[in-house]
């Protein structure tokens, strides 16, 4: 077991897979310069020195050329991982994500694939309303397109090996404030969880949730960054004698549903927690989803503690405020009892 | 690439073939036979035609929303285009993709792109895939004119000349990009024009003499399989029909329709051939028997094929 | 009063407006050509004839240009009404939309006003994956754009009036299947509602639903397409004796949640239909606020009825199978008996 | 725009204060008393400053992640700016916006905006604005050598080119996108080799030197204003610092920097207005004094500014 944080696990897991399989590459802006960054959070750093400007590819600042260059090599046969700086210039690609990589495979009748993996940074972070998004909600409604939130060393490691052995277009969400990048390129107010990481190969698998603590009086779903508000806030609740569940979904697309219903036929009360904003946010799917589905198991209201519904103000007070905080989890928690 | 060695009657029956099978679509679809929208390609067969010549079946072809020239130069099988606009479970997309989505991996044609432009970064791509790989395959893009003032053009056609990638853009310039003449989107003269911008190599040729666009894109195909880089042409050309299904086509003059219609590309090679001595009439007319028979058997295959099943919907997601 | 569909009731408010108000201006693709189609939908038809091509301005294939051209405008002191062909291109332009236009006004402090409208036609009408979609979901959850969907007539006038008007960015949807477009741009198998319209001139207030029919036992929400699918399933409903409530948001940001709730705490049952794909559709969020704020009155699961999650397939047979019909809102009624 | 009107003194007092400004700025982010991150103008003073000589404030500005220059340059207060680096009320934008948003509509400049590229369109439609309403007004658009590579660059420029918009184009090329140096990103020497793609002049000129550039963006402006259309300039700039926050510059060479540092457009514009007679060593201390007096005055101003409520993130969504 060695330990190391998220963007030092997400380098061993490219750097693994492009040791294994000559198709995967990496591209992206300020990826592989010498003397550079290795991307905006550290995660290539280096690697371009052991596997050269070829296959770490530093692009144009183009969006949509990254995602048409990914989509296009991935239908003929190589395997990209490609990244943004920011999740928000995802938008600057829209197109080709949501109306090119994730319908290829279905317009062809099955079969052309396209095996891409794009990562992108979330989460707010003291840089205004066009660097703080979260993304998750928009693509979780694109069919055809995978999409992963892990929130430790050893998720982001395993998912990302998996993404990039899949067939299919998957989008990696990773928090700022949980890559745990050093240096110049660290971030204040990060939480940066150190993990543990086994020295030996493994994957996790895509669709498979965890349950991060057990209890047995509300279950709270969470996410990136949120999973550990809600840990920090089951603390708390537990002084009051609220036992807290606390589910990690991992992987958004394709959901463990059942792992959640599980959850809430057992406790009888949700709360769900995300950085995003309420409206059409990924909490209100859980939400609808457990409404329908675990209906008569349910105690009390479903919760949802999100950001409310403005662009992420730029003063740290503000934003404070914007990102949902443990206090926020605690309280809905309480409401429900 | 010397004229001698030019297939000119291999492209006369191609050029035929998509002539025939598009107008019967057409019909067809006049008929109510064929469901959706069709954006028919008649009057530019030149341009597929002379391009794919040149095309292994392991090259790649991106296309758009105007693919069924592409699609029958490039060697999709007829009868499984027809079958995919017959909407039937035997279409070369499985009646999932539809008119605007032809294609077949197993001769190098992807599913056609109808989001103007969007192929075109695409085809970087996969002519990186083909250099990466190895092989000393070409990836060919076709678009619009109009698809020249897309973000995605821009973009796509820098990362193809600064990586010198094996990929040949073909902008089948028809002078409307659907109701709007071509003088309305830019202020300059030729597509072909903007690859100076890019550093790549730019070529206007008269997209409806296919010995002329066969000549220019083999130098490019050649190109490109050299690892030389990627080129930009431009082919004039003019679509002798509507923008899509019942365009009445009330924004173009009669007169620039008949002058175009008298620039087939069609008649004006039949010429050409007769000319040259390598064909008769006799040889035209067999070869007009052999088209239609093709395209009267693509559409009874098409009529003859199953639909899908309603769930099929939920199939081929991932 | 006159009768009209409501591509007709589009012109007129486009009309109206832009002789009220010399600031206002149309821009798009093929909207304004002499001979052309007036746009895909036939709404701009022969517009340009009287207000000339300085204010019905055919534009280039370049969406993003097309939403920058139309924020700078506004920006600047006009009032631009664009539009895309099919709303699946607003992908193209999604940045312009979603970080630019939305978040504008933020971050200026409310020093800058972004007064753009954005018309764009959703819904699956036989052209496959990439002319199918229903977009209102992603652009429900960009805060600092207003959301409208009109189902009729008078909704569409009315309401693109009071969009004109408003000093913010609003998309308007609008269903293919309701345009009414005659002549070559009619539509297969389309509605076609032709509704009434006032001879004098109103408005429709942004952020005000309607109740389209009422009933005691169930509510039905729907927006566009399938208000009218949710109208024939309760005709059929009530001849089993379910008398339903459908209720048509029209503005879906700003949501009339209070209709919303209100009809549910009567009727104590609720199922949204809606023609988007399931996961993280519009329909979750009316689940999830339902969930919480009326969790109480709710006799029995909330049910939504969408498109599974897959691209639109070509063929008819199976688009019709993944657009949702009367009968699968009939069904779902049933199951919550 | 004869070189006897050029008001020199006072463009060397504007590039002063922006200079000083964003050194003030480095240091007070290096102390942390400024959260977030920063991307410096320092070394590029002189496009802005020679631009903006040019303009009124009722003329436009867009700009980018880069904005600090741009907008002293078109006379946004320093302290409203530099209060909202402090993220305090009083900033220019309530602290809504932060460094990479900075603006002040009130004297013509619009938030900046930090997605790479996407003002371009931006600019055309504030223009289009200008024009429609009747006014004689320019909208001047800064953007990098980087987002010359974004597809909004190439949509945003052949609009304003085809309806001959009011809107100069300057693109800074400071060699280097991030860490990305232009060869790596561009095949062709230079970024205004691009206007002819879409049939607008482009200008290349020596970034680092005031007059040339103040030269030259007199004529695009004088153009713009007489309805005559856009022009792209490209100024050939670089920036003494980092990126952004504490970038450690280990992607450029140590000669690179030392040659460029040679540049500095301040000391060369200082030479050239002793030499012009223009001023004396006293009168550029004085200068100096007043920058700083009104430096402190800006720092003082925001540090004694209130922050904002924090439910004050709620206000201004519409
Ligand atoms: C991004 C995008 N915008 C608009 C459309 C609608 N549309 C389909 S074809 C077409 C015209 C295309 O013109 P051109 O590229 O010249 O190709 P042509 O139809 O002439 O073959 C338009 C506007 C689209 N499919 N995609
Ligand atoms: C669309 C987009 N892509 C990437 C970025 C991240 N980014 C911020 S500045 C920058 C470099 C910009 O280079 P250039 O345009 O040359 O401007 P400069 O920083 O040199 O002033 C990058 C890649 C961004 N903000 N927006
Ligand atoms: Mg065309
Ligand atoms: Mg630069």
């Amino acid at each position: 077991m060695a330990k190391m944080s998220i963007a030092e696990a997400l380098r061993q897991a490219i750097r693994e897979e492009m040791a294994r399989d000559p198709r995967v590459f990496c591209l992206g802006e300020d990826i592989g310069i010498k003397g550079g960054f290795g991307g905006a959070f550290t995660v290539t750093l280096g690697l371009s020195d052991e596997f050269g400007h070829e296959r770490i590819l530093d692009t144009p600042i183009s969006e949509i050329g990254i995602a048409g260059v990914a989509i296009g090599a991935a239908m003929a046969g190589l395997r990209p991982i490609a990244d943004v700086q920011y999740g928000d210039f995802l938008f600057c690609m829209m197109d080709q994500l949501a109306n090119q990589a994730a319908k290829m495979t279905y317009m062809s009748g099955g079969t052309v694939k396209v095996p891409m993996v794009m990562r992108a940074p979330v989460g707010a972070t003291g840089r205004g309303a066009q660097h703080a998004q979260s993304l998750e909600a928009f693509f979780t409604h694109i069919p055809g397109l995978k999409v992963l939130a892990p929130s430790t060393a050893y998720d982001a490691k395993g998912l990302l090996k998996s993404a990039v052995r899949d067939d299919n277009p998957v989008l990696i969400f990773e928090h700022k404030l949980l890559y745990g990048s050093k240096g110049p390129r660290s971030e204040r107010g990060a939480l940066s969880p150190i993990g543990e990481v086994p020295d030996e190969e493994y994957l996790v698998p895509i669709g498979k949730g965890v349950i991060r603590r057990e209890g047995t009086d509300v279950t709270i779903v969470g996410k990136l960054l949120t999973v550990y508000r809600a840990l920090a806030a089951a603390e708390e609740l537990a002084q009051d004698g609220i036992e807290t569940e606390v589910i990690d979904p991992r992987t958004l697309v394709p959901l463990d549903k059942e792992l959640i219903l599980e959850s809430v036929r057992k406790t009888g009360r949700l709360v769900i927690v995300e950085e995003d904003n309420l409206t059409g946010g990924w909490a209100a799917d859980i939400a609808a989803i457990v409404a329908e589905e675990a209906f008569f198991w349910l105690d009390a209201p479903i919760k949802r503690v999100s950001a409310p519904d403005t662009p992420a103000p730029f003063a740290p007070v503000m934003e404070q405020f914007y990102v949902p905080g443990e206090e926020r989890v605690v309280e809905a928690v309480k409401s429900l009892f | 690439m010397s004229n001698s060695k030019t297939p000119l009657l291999d492209m006369y029956r191609t050029m035929l073939t998509i002539r025939r099978f598009e107008e019967r679509c057409n019909y067809l679809f006049m008929q109510g036979r064929i469901p959706s929208t069709l954006h028919l390609y008649i009057g530019q067969e030149a341009v597929a035609t002379g391009v794919c010549a040149h095309l292994r079946p392991d090259d790649y072809l991106l296309s758009t929303h105007r693919p069924h020239g592409h699609a029958i130069a490039k060697g999709v099988a007829p009868r499984a285009i027809m079958a995919e606009l017959f909407a039937k479970s035997t279409g070369c997309c499985k009646a999932k993709g539809g008119s605007m989505h032809v294609g077949d991996v197993n001769v190098g044609m992807f599913p056609a792109i109808a989001i103007v432009g969007a192929n075109i970064p695409i085809a970087a791509g996969v002519g990186l895939a083909a250099r990466r790989l190895g092989t000393d395959r070409v990836a060919v893009c076709f678009f619009g004119d109009g698809a020249a003032n897309e973000g995605a053009f821009h973009e796509g056609l820098n990362m193809a000349a600064i990586w010198d990638l094996p990929v040949v853009y073909v902008c089948e310039n028809n002078l409307y990009a659907a109701s709007t003449p071509f003088p309305l989107a830019f202020k300059i003269e030729n597509v072909a024009d903007r690859a100076a911008a890019y550093g790549m190599p730019g070529v206007v040729v008269d997209g409806n003499d296919v010995e002329a666009v066969y000549q220019v894109a083999g130098e490019a195909i050649d190109r490109a399989r050299q690892g030389e880089g990627p080129t930009l042409i431009e082919c004039k050309t003019y679509r002798l029909c509507g923008h899509s299904r019942s365009d009445p086509r009330t924004y173009r003059s009669q007169e620039e329709e008949t002058a175009w219609a008298a620039k087939d590309p069609i008649p004006r090679l039949a010429e050409r051939l007769k000319e040259k001595g390598l064909a008769t009439d006799e040889t035209l007319t067999a070869i007009e028997q052999e088209v239609t028979a093709l395209i009267d058997e693509a559409v009874a295959f098409a009529e003859e094929s199953p639909p899908p099943e309603p769930t099929d919907a939920l199939k081929h997601v991932f």
